[in-house]
């Protein structure tokens, strides 16, 4: 056990798995030398060389394309790309391939390459480095997506998908890269995907979230907590797969969802879980769903960006709504 | 000093055999090592996969024309590029194709009918066999070219003496992913040949609106390597530009870029109609131009060729297509499962459920259909 | 008034623009000599010349990156991308610049591009030629997603799009680009953008659909009128802005929501409507919500293609679903 | 003809002032039409916008180390090739920037002050004069490019007499965008100048990492347009290769290529710490071929720039730099709201919605604040 934040246990579980697996390679803009722009890929160079830790041109597409064909012929790439912004470069290949190769070929071909990126606001970063699409990719038929939501979290969420024989695209809330450390354990731990974890119990309402809205969420659960409310916070932590039935059975316990997330409102993934609760949970609803998102604007430069993002003030109005309904 | 050429660069263009037929073997030698030479046998090879090739083409647009075959992208008039690249892979080599490389593909093995099958909408027609590490044909054009890149990059890393190849029509050279693709295979000098079928068009988009650069190899000069033109209605050439190409890359020597100059003389697809877009008169010139045409011709002033040996060739090649139309036409319908069967290695509980919705979908309409 | 069908629709409604503005430019792949893969802007080229309707080399980035330009420059271009499967090349583009140009200059810029892209299944075509991902542009702000669903449909909300100040990407419903004929006006007709049109009436439940999806909509209504059901049938037209107005007050109607939409499932736009739907109409619903849509797999090849398509059967089954809950 | 030369292409380095600010006039003649010159002024007038856009620079450094301002990309060593462009560039012409032209934009007309703004994560940093048609900065590197395409298609469209300069680093020469964006270009041979700053680094990756051309000039070759590599840290050669190319588009005779070669002197920003990945010596080795060295050296053997003239013109600097601080720190909050209200001309309803519960937020949180 080590005290680590996000980024270093995201490094270690590279660390680790490079170790293990010959056929692991890295590749991305400034993971070598570097390190990554938030150190990610720190040492990983002077480890493993310069053949399995690789700078790339800046070259989005390429960097996902290449790593596609690499994953085909039988290495595992893990592919950086530097904020979840500049993907969009590289959606082509991601909709097109990355995610339909296992299907094209019925089977032949298999893409197992994982995608990292930073992702969502609240770093006082400039335009586009504040992105929270994951409703794209978690619409993309044969994509996984992933959101840790701790250290440790991270660690044993990264492990799983660096062995998913499937492409994931796997996002790492910078905002808590560096703001939470906690005992992650140094050996291997592998959290299943698919598969969300019960971050808190109570029976008067469900809150449904992942990666750093975990955090505000439970400041919130928190001070309802002490006004006598207890809830249940769901942290997802896959968000394709998506885990109904724990989102069910709660639920169906509590008759109240409020569903917390950083991205536009419109269309994002706490649609889908409102539309999946209203279907599969209608009768024990005591109360309309509440969605907690942003705005569905682009997300301000820094000076405003407090304004976009949802915090712990509207979970708390979004809590007392699906009570006092 | 202030002012000074910093680089040259000169584009070659390269043809062994004119459009008379006639082989200029000066040229020849000096790309053959001492050891190697092109035997009749080989030439003749050549010749009959031509002859196979264009068949199978000549018998998708009328499988297609009675309804019996989907939209088809017809390969007429690029043989000689197909032929030519596949004499000169290995089979252990790596091959990403396009859309219009079904000529191609049939010569590394990929059987007759599965080439039909897919041409008909069916997904088992994109099955490769394991023998051959070749690609299904992605349709996006020019985004294979990084899968391309990546295989290459992975059989350097691993060691593999291998070769990659990667053909694409003209139009693709002006996708992003080319440009990033290519620009990969430089920097890391990489065992990738890509090989660009130059057929003038794009759909209607002549090449001369698809890039103002007066030839298509110079592109590889932004790229740092090697590029070249060759005249894609010579087989010969082809094959030996190809062949050599291939070779620098499996020896760690890095990518290399040839320009196949040739012309599509069908449709883009059975779904086109070219006559909107270009004349008659362009496309009676490059008929001229047939790389079988110059190809036969050779073959009958140098080895005496007949028309009783091309009579022969044809009715064997005619039988061979036989077979693979019935093979085709006999296969059974496939699995509508298959498609969640073959999108994860383990199906997740939610598209469990919808495939057991599908598969009562099914069931129901069977059950209709007994009724 | 003609008898047209959609694409002639679509092609009158852009002679008839290009006419009256001389700032309109149509760009595009095959768009000009060869008159669209679906003869769309057949003839424009005749009419307006080479410098108004152009052919451009085989690059979706470039055609929507440098139509921003030129829209920003006082143009009003209309790019045509051949299929939405080649959309994805100019995601970068559409999400970053074309959504944002506005914003980021503070409405010194603006960018009035009408992206037209044929999309959708249906039409035995080959793979990625079927895509039907609105949800995409729905969950980007800054975008207008219209999707008509008859020809006279198409012109009016055509020459709406191709008036408005901002960017729309406007998706053409390739199944029915033939299918159907219907007297359209020879005048201009203006169809608002953000205003559903209810097509049908009846207060046993509502349907909720968009594009080709309309037809099996009308046909399953229509078997289940002759069963005396009667239903609401309400076509979106525009997906974003989405008019939450007129599906709530259907719901709260009827009390029971159906919607159809050929995109896969999960984080379509269905779900956003849903989602809408448990929020600000629960208490209005006596059954839950069921949503008709593609399944999370991509759109087979042709052979298969009818197995992925719901169709009137799944959207009979769907209402009888919520009739009899 | 079996095997010929098809094209034969170079690529030039030009160079008018050396690293020791010796000046070869006898380039100069030759690019100046009878009537020009370059004055004294003129020369003075670069080198006194080179010390005001260092100043700004060193100053921007300054102020984000005491907290007052964001992550902030430096220029200082490129900046003549920002002082040559703003000079050879018309104001009836459009720019279109990266990030790392704070001098340039400077010089074109954007108040130091909202340039501060900008670095300082305030969007109305990003609101440039009615009096310029340049383009805010874009973070996504390199797809600004075809935007610059785009205007010089419309300003050919609308026959404005215009040209557009687009500028970015060695960097986004790697990106699909650079691409697409060049070919359509030359393609349409619209009037654009595409300038790289290659100041050799993108991040921590080395140009020889970015591609394996050996000069990124050449990249124009794959476009059909001429490319050249001019001393970015030569003014004058900037300044004159810079503003032939704009006449030559002005003239409607298509786009040009420039790579600027320069060397960035600071980290990548503020965020970044390039002791991690390049040498003290190699960025010494830069620091003695610094722009403003050459230049002032130039200036005191030609016109005998002294101390006092240096000092006199700091001073102004200085005040200048001064006033902008206090302007941009004395700038009032921006409205929130503006994220709705600059999003679409017309608010639909849903969004007006979302307004409300913006202003709502504010309100209760300055009600809050009154408590
Ligand atoms: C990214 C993308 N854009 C558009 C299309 C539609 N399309 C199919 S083939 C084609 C032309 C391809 O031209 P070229 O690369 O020269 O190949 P050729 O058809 O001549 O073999 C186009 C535009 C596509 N398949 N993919
Ligand atoms: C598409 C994209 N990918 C990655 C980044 C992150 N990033 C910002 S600047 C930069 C390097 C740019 O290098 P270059 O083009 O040479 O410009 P320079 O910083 O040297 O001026 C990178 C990778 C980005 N902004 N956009
Ligand atoms: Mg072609
Ligand atoms: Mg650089």
């Amino acid at each position: 056990m080590s005290k680590l934040n996000l980024v270093q246990a995201v490094n270690q579980a590279l660390f680790h798995e490079m170790d293990l697996n010959p056929n692991m390679v890295i590749i991305g803009e400034d993971v070598g030398q570097d390190g990554g722009v938030f150190r990610a890929t720190d040492g990983l160079i002077h480890k493993f060389g310069e053949s399995r830790v690789v700078d790339t041109p800046l070259s989005e597409s390429a960097i996902i394309g290449t790593a596609i064909g690499m994953a085909a012929y039988g290495l595992n790439p893990v592919a950086e790309i530097q904020f979840m912004g500049f993907l969009y470069g590289a959606m082509e290949q991601l909709v097109c391939h990355a995610a339909r190769l296992r299907t094209r070929s019925r089977g032949r071909y298999t893409c197992p390459l994982v995608v990292r990126a930073p992702y969502g606001g609240g770093i006082h970063a400039p335009e586009l480095h504040s992105e929270s699409t994951e409703a794209f990719f978690v619409h993309t038929p044969g994509l996984k997506v992933v959101v840790p939501s701790t250290p440790a979290e991270a660690k044993g969420l990264l492990l799983s998908s660096l062995r998913d024989p499937d492409p994931v695209i796997f996002l790492e809330p910078s905002k808590i890269y560096r703001a939470i450390k906690e005992e992650v354990p140094d050996e291997e731990v592998l959290i299943p995907l698919g598969q969300a974890r019960l971050v808190a119990e109570g029976d008067q309402a469900t809150l449904i979230t992942w990666g750093a809205m975990l955090h505000p969420t439970l400041r919130a659960a928190t001070i309802m907590s002490e006004q006598g409310v207890y809830t249940d916070i769901i942290d997802l932590r896959t968000l394709s797969p998506l885990d109904s039935d724990t989102i069910m059975k709660s639920v169906e316990k509590t008759g109240r969802a409020v569903i917390i997330h950083e991205a536009a409102l419109t269309c994002g993934v706490g649609a889908e879980i409102a539309a999946q609760i209203s279907e599969k949970a209608l009768l024990s609803l005591v109360s309309p769903i509440v969605r907690v998102a942003g705005f569905d604007t682009g997300v301000p430069l820094p000076k405003l960006e407090r304004y976009y993002f949802p915090g712990c003030d509207q979970i708390i109005e979004a809590i007392q709504k699906v009570l006092s309904f | 000093m202030p002012k000074r050429i910093l680089e040259e660069f000169k584009v070659e263009w390269f043809q062994l055999l004119d459009e008379c037929g006639t082989l200029d073997s000066s040229l020849l030698s000096p790309l053959l090592s001492p050891s190697e030479s092109i035997t009749k046998k080989e030439i003749q090879g050549f010749y009959e996969s031509m002859v196979l090739i264009r068949s199978f083409d000549e018998k998708a647009l009328k499988l297609q024309r009675m309804g019996r075959l989907g939209t088809y992208a017809s390969i007429c008039g690029q043989e000689a590029i197909q032929v030519g690249c596949a004499a000169a892979l290995r089979s252990s080599d790596w091959f990403f194709p396009a859309f219009r490389e079904s000529g191609l593909s049939i010569l590394r093995g990929l059987p007759m009918k599965t080439l039909y099958q897919y041409w008909s909408g069916d997904e088992r027609g994109s099955v490769v066999p394991e023998a051959h590490n070749d690609f299904p044909i992605a349709i996006p054009v020019g985004t294979h070219i990084p899968h391309a890149v990546g295989a290459a990059w992975a059989a350097l890393y691993k060691k593999d003496k291998i070769a990659v190849l990667a053909t694409f029509g003209d139009g693709a050279t002006s996708k992003g992913d080319f440009h990033e693709g290519l620009n990969f295979a430089g920097v890391f000098s990489l065992p990738v040949v890509f090989l660009c079928q130059n057929n003038q068009w794009a759909i209607s988009i002549p090449v001369s609106r698809q890039t103002a650069a007066s030839t298509i190899a110079q592109k590889a000069i932004a790229y740092g390597f090697p590029g070249i033109q060759v005249d894609g209605n010579d087989v010969i050439a082809v094959y030996l530009v190809v062949k050599q190409a291939l070779e620098r890359a499996r020896r760690g020597e890095g990518p290399t870029f040839i320009e196949c100059l040739t012309y599509r003389l069908n449709d883009h697809t059975t779904a086109d109609d070219a006559s909107r877009y270009r004349s008659e008169e362009e496309v009676t010139l490059w008929q001229e131009k047939d790389p079988m045409r110059r190809l036969r011709r050779y073959l009958e002033k140098t080895y005496d060729w007949s028309t009783s040996h091309e009579e022969a060739l044809q009715q064997e090649v005619n039988a061979r297509i036989s077979t693979a139309v019935e093979e085709y036409e006999s296969v059974g319908p496939d699995d509508p499962l298959q498609m969640f069967d073959s999108l994860f290695e383990t199906l997740p509980k939610d598209l469990l459920e919808q495939r057991a919705e599908l598969k009562r979908r099914i069931e129901k309409e069977q059950e209709g259909a007994r009724h």
